[in-house]
């Protein structure tokens, strides 16, 4: 690995200070945590505002525009038609002043219009249409039993997929009441879905911590570095990071264990 | 038959084409041994060229009957070079390749004037395939096909079926909701995770402490976010009327507008404009899980009484959840974003699963005309069921033609 | 003016969208993409609204020193540097050469990644506090849910010697079975759910979206 | 508050302390856990290890650095495998993005050489492994089904010159070496369906000995392939490149991963056991 300079060092340690500070929100909501989540906020809404001008505005409206004069409103510009998303876009700022607000409801319209008109058949087609395709399945009956122990390619698994989705169909009817068969079909409807959100849940669980361990891997290389470098400035300034947490943290032990006993009522 | 004469004709026509090739690519093989003595394979035949159906314009399908030394006959070939031209005599540029068993390719090219790789409509294109060997100067040319033109549709005919799903419904819809305009009784059964909104807003005003309503990380074009804006209408109205707090951190600028119009809404309708406040309703930032530090950061220092979470939400949603719930908050949440659903069941008191969250916002609204939209859901619902269990009849007898009417082509 | 307007826009706009999906014809996939251009800009327009209440709440708390007042002026000055140096010193606002400003890049790399990364693998830790207070067999659906998830977290377990091949299988089926089926049928009732909101709000019924006067 | 009262209601610090100190030892104490190693695993390594001095296996290093945490340890596992049986290999990447990370992972490992390792009891002493004699990297091309079918004909065909522009002839390993029949095996790992192609104009028209190196969330789905004998063996995951790693007796950072993992794991179900112990019992003790 390349010797890194100190600049860089000290920019991996605000990481790793950050990195730490965001971790002990585990603990409690404490200053630390407090000063990392504002920070993050305001950082994080500057670069989208940076992102959006540079990626979004410029690429999308201004360079579409640039062929046109602003004294002329950009009619000239080859794609004159572009100063009409930018007048929706300046109607959204009517929202600043009390009684000109009901002017951003346009675009407001617009855009939801747009969307929900988008949804209508897209929805239709990949989560209705699609599934009831897939749903009409040929079963292989020649596999019926299956090759050992719980096979799903088996012929009474893909059967149990095509009632489990009916019976979860049913459970979800809003216009009856879970009552007699149907109370039963229903019922078998939401075992379905139980197991699946449990089966699904768990395993999750492998994903999650690997994101804990690329957080340790990253601390652990900072230690590396600051060890490795051998120099004098590296190694205070990783003391000083891990130490305002170590210190912090036996603190908090020794509090513990010292603290009166309350009675809680 | 027809296929043996055409090839019959192509072989016969090889001797004469031979010359050309020797002119155009030289047999030189400086590079392999074993493919000294490749000898030409056959040439594809029926090929036909014909304008992309159902598609902007811009391209072009071509199909042919591999080459009888494609897996068989000489065995020889390796793949297949879709050429094009302008005119019959050339020149002609490769399109692309396709690798052994090929019977078809799209030639598609950009609608864009300004790409380089612009196809224009109407224009005369012909075309010829070529028989690749793993010699590269050894090869046989399909005849060439032409002229033909590629242009755009007014229908699309493989979204037929999703037409009839649209429209049933949109019949059925219309249907219902007249029905309830003419006060036909529409009976809904209880949802316990809806009640418990209304529970939850009185526990609030007893606890007197703010509810916390998070919209989520959808935008305004996300119909789950549109559905949250009335559950969010009938929430502020209740918490305007029993003057309980409300807070809303919004991640979508837009939301944030929307939500502001709604809330301030409700206020009116319960007759405290005047305890309204822009405040209520605020942005945060667009960025996932600064956003997620800040709602955090807000539930263990304002401590509601309540978090309500209804919109899209993706992995962050354990985090809010868990984090409510050291608040000592009680949560209500609902989303279609199936990969969550498990995470609130989990760790919230209350889940709105999937189409529930849906039927919430026509359920708190208790207008009839809304809970005819309602019906409308439960009879498609019914109808997919059928259906379903009709093909899958179908189709274990073998008999697939029902299933076929449900096929989208894209 | 106020209501009529927006509500017909609606209409027209989420009609034309739906005709528009069957219509694969050049000139409609030009006005399409032009529309989505609109939704794109509209959106980037009101991110100023976003910022202002971000600036106003952040300086009233300031301004009235009200509780954790001094954590509002590190998000003031985060967004106010983060702004100052994409601009590059407020030098180049017309072309991106802002996006490659060092302290920009740095204050990304250093400030916004650690952090996000770090709140994003808080979800180690929650899915396992979640899973210790949630997973009770209090009634026959909780013990449902226990029991499937404990034996996918089982599945690679090596501890339980011949069992574990069972475990693996189970699990594989418990994935490929019982969860595909609960997915499609949530699937197929998310999409009736949607279609039937978004017929709502074109049809002008629900309109909680547009507020009153 | 009696004691089972407390196992129900612990506070979840104690379960965040928990497993935060168990990620973070086993994550830096290496020590070895049992691995249960499957048959398709075992297929593989068996496949492998079994081969001679001088046999050339073929590995195509098919990912980009997307799923690079996945599959990195199992191409360092089969190849070091391979290297320090003194076997020859010939490597791809038919991924766009993939090339230049399957050059450096390709010369850490002949960097790995270096030093002196025992696995399953022989001691393989350093040597030096030498680019076109212990193996040669072809690099990438456009239009993967046509390479794959390509090298069946001969390597030459798609690659004249390797990835450095070297011409093959050059190389002494590709000495009398023209298609995939002098190749004991051919080993894709692969986090795309790019394996399909592999499959259907690899093996299915030249008939080589192929095995798979998959993402987990992939490999369920090429089991069918295992069943029909298309395939003689899969790496699936992590947990898959561990199981490798464990055959060949040399731990790397896939059976680091697992052990973290399932030290993890066990964390959280003894929570659950725990949370459920108490809430039984105090629910039998009050009737």
């Amino acid at each position: 690995m390349e010797a890194m300079s100190f600049g860089t060092f000290l920019w991996v340690s605000l990481g790793a200070f950050l990195t730490l500070a965001t971790f002990s929100f585990l603990y409690k909501d404490n200053p630390f945590y407090k000063f990392a989540e504002h920070l993050v906020v305001g950082v994080s809404a500057g670069y989208f505002v940076i992102i959006l001008w540079h990626n979004g505005l410029q690429p999308n409206l201004f360079d579409r525009l640039n062929d046109g004069n602003w004294y002329l409103l950009w009619l000239n510009s080859s794609r004159w038609w572009y100063i009409v998303p930018a007048i929706l876009g300046v109607m959204m700022w009517t929202r600043f002043s009390k009684k000109r607000a009901w002017i951003s409801r346009w675009p407001i319209a617009l855009y939801i219009g747009i969307a929900t008109g988008l949804a209508i058949p897209l929805e239709m087609k990949n989560r209705v249409n699609m599934q009831l395709y897939s749903t009409m399945r040929a079963i292989d009956w020649s596999n019926f039993f299956g090759n050992g122990f719980l096979d799903s390619m088996a012929g009474y698994s893909q059967l149990l997929i095509f009632l489990g989705v009916l019976a979860a169909l049913f459970y979800f009817f809003f216009s009856k009441e879970h009552t007699g068969v149907f109370k039963g079909v229903a019922q078998f409807g939401i075992w379905i879905l139980m197991v699946g959100f449990g089966a699904s849940f768990g395993y999750t669980v492998m994903a999650r911590i690997s994101l804990f361990v690329q957080r340790i891997q990253i601390l652990e290389n900072y230690t590396k570095t600051a060890w490795d470098s051998g120099d004098g400035l590296f190694l205070l300034f990783w003391f000083i990071t891990f130490g305002i947490f170590a210190v912090l943290g036996v603190v908090q032990i020794i509090k513990h264990l010292t603290r009166k006993k309350t009675v809680t009522p | 038959m027809k296929h043996k004469l055409l090839i019959g004709c192509c072989l016969l026509l090889l001797p004469l084409l031979a010359p050309a090739w020797a002119q155009e690519a030289p047999v030189a093989d400086t590079t392999t041994d074993s493919t000294a003595a490749m000898q030409a394979p056959a040439p594809v035949t029926d090929l036909t060229a014909r304008d992309k159906e159902n598609d902007h314009g811009h391209g072009i399908v071509l199909e042919w009957t591999p080459s009888v030394d494609d897996d068989g006959g000489l065995n020889n070939v390796f793949g297949y070079v879709i050429q094009r031209a302008e005119s019959p005599d050339g020149p002609f540029e490769e399109r692309g390749r396709v690798p052994i068993g090929a019977g078809g390719y799209d030639d598609i090219g950009s609608k864009e004037r300004e790409s380089d790789g612009f196809m224009p409509d109407y224009v005369d294109y012909y075309y010829l395939v070529r028989t690749l060997t793993v010699d590269e100067a050894v090869y046989t040319d399909s005849d060439i096909i032409g002229p033909v033109q590629s242009y755009g549709q007014w229908f699309n005919t493989g979204r037929i079926p999703v037409l009839f799903f649209v429209i049933g419904f949109m019949i059925l819809t219309m249907y219902f909701i007249t029905k309830a305009r003419g006060g036909a009784k529409l009976f809904v059964r209880r949802l316990a995770g809806i009640e418990a909104v209304d529970e939850a807003i009185g526990r609030a005003t007893e606890m007197g402490k703010p509810i916390l309503y998070v919209l989520g990380l959808g935008t305004a074009s996300d119909i789950a976010t549109i559905a949250s804006f009335t559950i969010l209408g009938r929430v502020a109205k209740k918490v305007a009327e029993y003057q309980t707090g409300l807070i809303v951190p919004c991640y979508d600028p837009i939301v944030m507008t929307v939500a502001q119009e709604t809330v301030r809404t409700s206020y009116m309708d319960a007759g405290r404009p005047d305890s309204y406040s822009d405040d209520m309703v605020y942005f945060v930032t667009q960025s996932q899980f600064a956003y997620v530090a800040a709602v955090n950061g807000t539930m263990l220092r304002e401590l509601p009484a309540t978090n309500i979470y209804m919109g899209k939400f993706f992995a962050e949603s354990l985090i809010l959840a868990e984090t409510g719930a050291l608040a000592g908050s009680i949560q209500i949440s609902g989303t279609d974003e199936i990969a969550q659903i498990p995470f609130f069941v989990v760790a919230c008191d209350y889940t709105l699963i999937g189409e529930e969250l849906y039927a919430a916002s026509a359920y708190l609204g208790r207008e009839p005309v809304l809970l005819g939209s309602l019906k409308a859901q439960d009879y498609a619902k019914a109808a997919v069921i059928i259906l379903a269990v009709i093909g899958f009849i179908t189709i274990n007898f073998d008999w697939g033609g029902f299933k076929q009417l449900f096929q989208v082509l894209d | 003016m106020k209501r009529q307007v927006p509500l017909a826009l609606v209409f027209i706009f989420g009609i034309f969208m739906i005709i528009q999906y069957f219509v694969p014809h050049e000139s409609s996939e030009w006005v399409f993409e032009f529309l989505l251009d609109w939704i794109y800009i509209i959106g980037i327009f009101a991110l100023a609204l976003g910022i202002w209440s971000l600036i106003r709440v952040s300086w009233e708390k300031i301004r009235y020193r009200k509780e954790n007042w001094q954590y509002a002026a590190v998000t003031l000055l985060g967004l106010f540097f983060m702004i100052f140096f994409g601009f590059d010193y407020f030098r180049n606002f017309f072309n991106a050469t802002g996006l490659q400003n060092f302290m920009f890049r740095h204050f990304f790399d250093y400030i916004m990644i650690p952090i996000q990364a770090t709140m994003f693998s808080l979800l180690a830790f929650f899915i396992a506090s979640a899973a210790y207070r949630a997973f009770r067999a209090r009634s026959l659906l909780a013990t449902l849910l226990l029991i499937a998830a404990l034996i996918v977290m089982l599945r690679f377990n090596p501890y339980l010697g011949p069992l574990g091949d069972y475990m693996e299988k189970t699990a594989s089926w418990l994935l490929n079975v019982p969860n595909l089926a609960a997915k499609r049928a949530i699937i197929v009732g998310i999409g009736l759910g949607i279609v039937a909101t978004a017929l709502k709000v074109i049809l002008g019924i629900e309109r909680a979206y547009l507020g009153k006067d | 508050m009696n004691i089972f009262d407390r196992m129900m209601s612990l506070d979840r610090r104690w379960v965040f302390l928990f497993l935060a100190l168990v990620c973070v030892v086993t994550h830096v104490v290496p020590f070895s856990i049992p691995i249960n190693t499957t048959e398709e695993v075992e297929a593989v390594f068996n496949f492998i290890d079994t081969l001679k001095e001088d046999d050339i296996i073929f590995v195509a290093i098919d990912y980009d650095p997307n799923s690079l945490a996945e599959l990195h340890p199992m191409t360092y596992a089969i190849v070091e495998h391979a290297f320090r049986k003194k076997m020859k290999v010939i490597f791809t990447s038919l991924s766009q993005n993939g090339p230049g990370m399957a050059d450096r992972t390709i010369r850490d490992i002949t960097d790995s050489m270096m030093i002196e390792r025992t696995y399953n009891g022989v001691t393989y002493p350093p040597r030096e492994v030498k680019n076109g004699i212990d193996y040669v990297f072809l690099g990438y091309k456009p239009y993967p089904a046509l390479v794959v079918v390509g090298m069946g004909q001969n390597f030459r065909i798609p690659f004249p010159s390797d990835y450095y522009g070297t011409p093959l002839d050059d190389h002494p390993i590709m000495k009398g070496v023209q298609n995939f029949d002098q190749v004991k095996c051919v080993v894709d790992i692969s986090g795309t369906s790019g394996v399909d192609m592999w499959i259907a104009y690899g093996q299915g028209r030249y008939n080589f000995p192929l095995a798979l190196g998959l993402t987990g969330v992939m490999a369920a789905d090429y089991y069918p392939y295992l069943n029909s004998g298309q395939v003689f063996g899969i790496l699936g995951g992590l947990l898959g490149a561990a199981q490798y790693e464990k055959l060949a007796d040399n731990p790397g950072p896939a059976v680091d991963g697992m052990r973290v993992q399932l030290y993890a794991h066990i964390v959280i179900i003894l929570f659950i056991v725990l949370g459920n112990v108490g809430f039984l019992m105090s629910r039998k003790r009050k009737g």
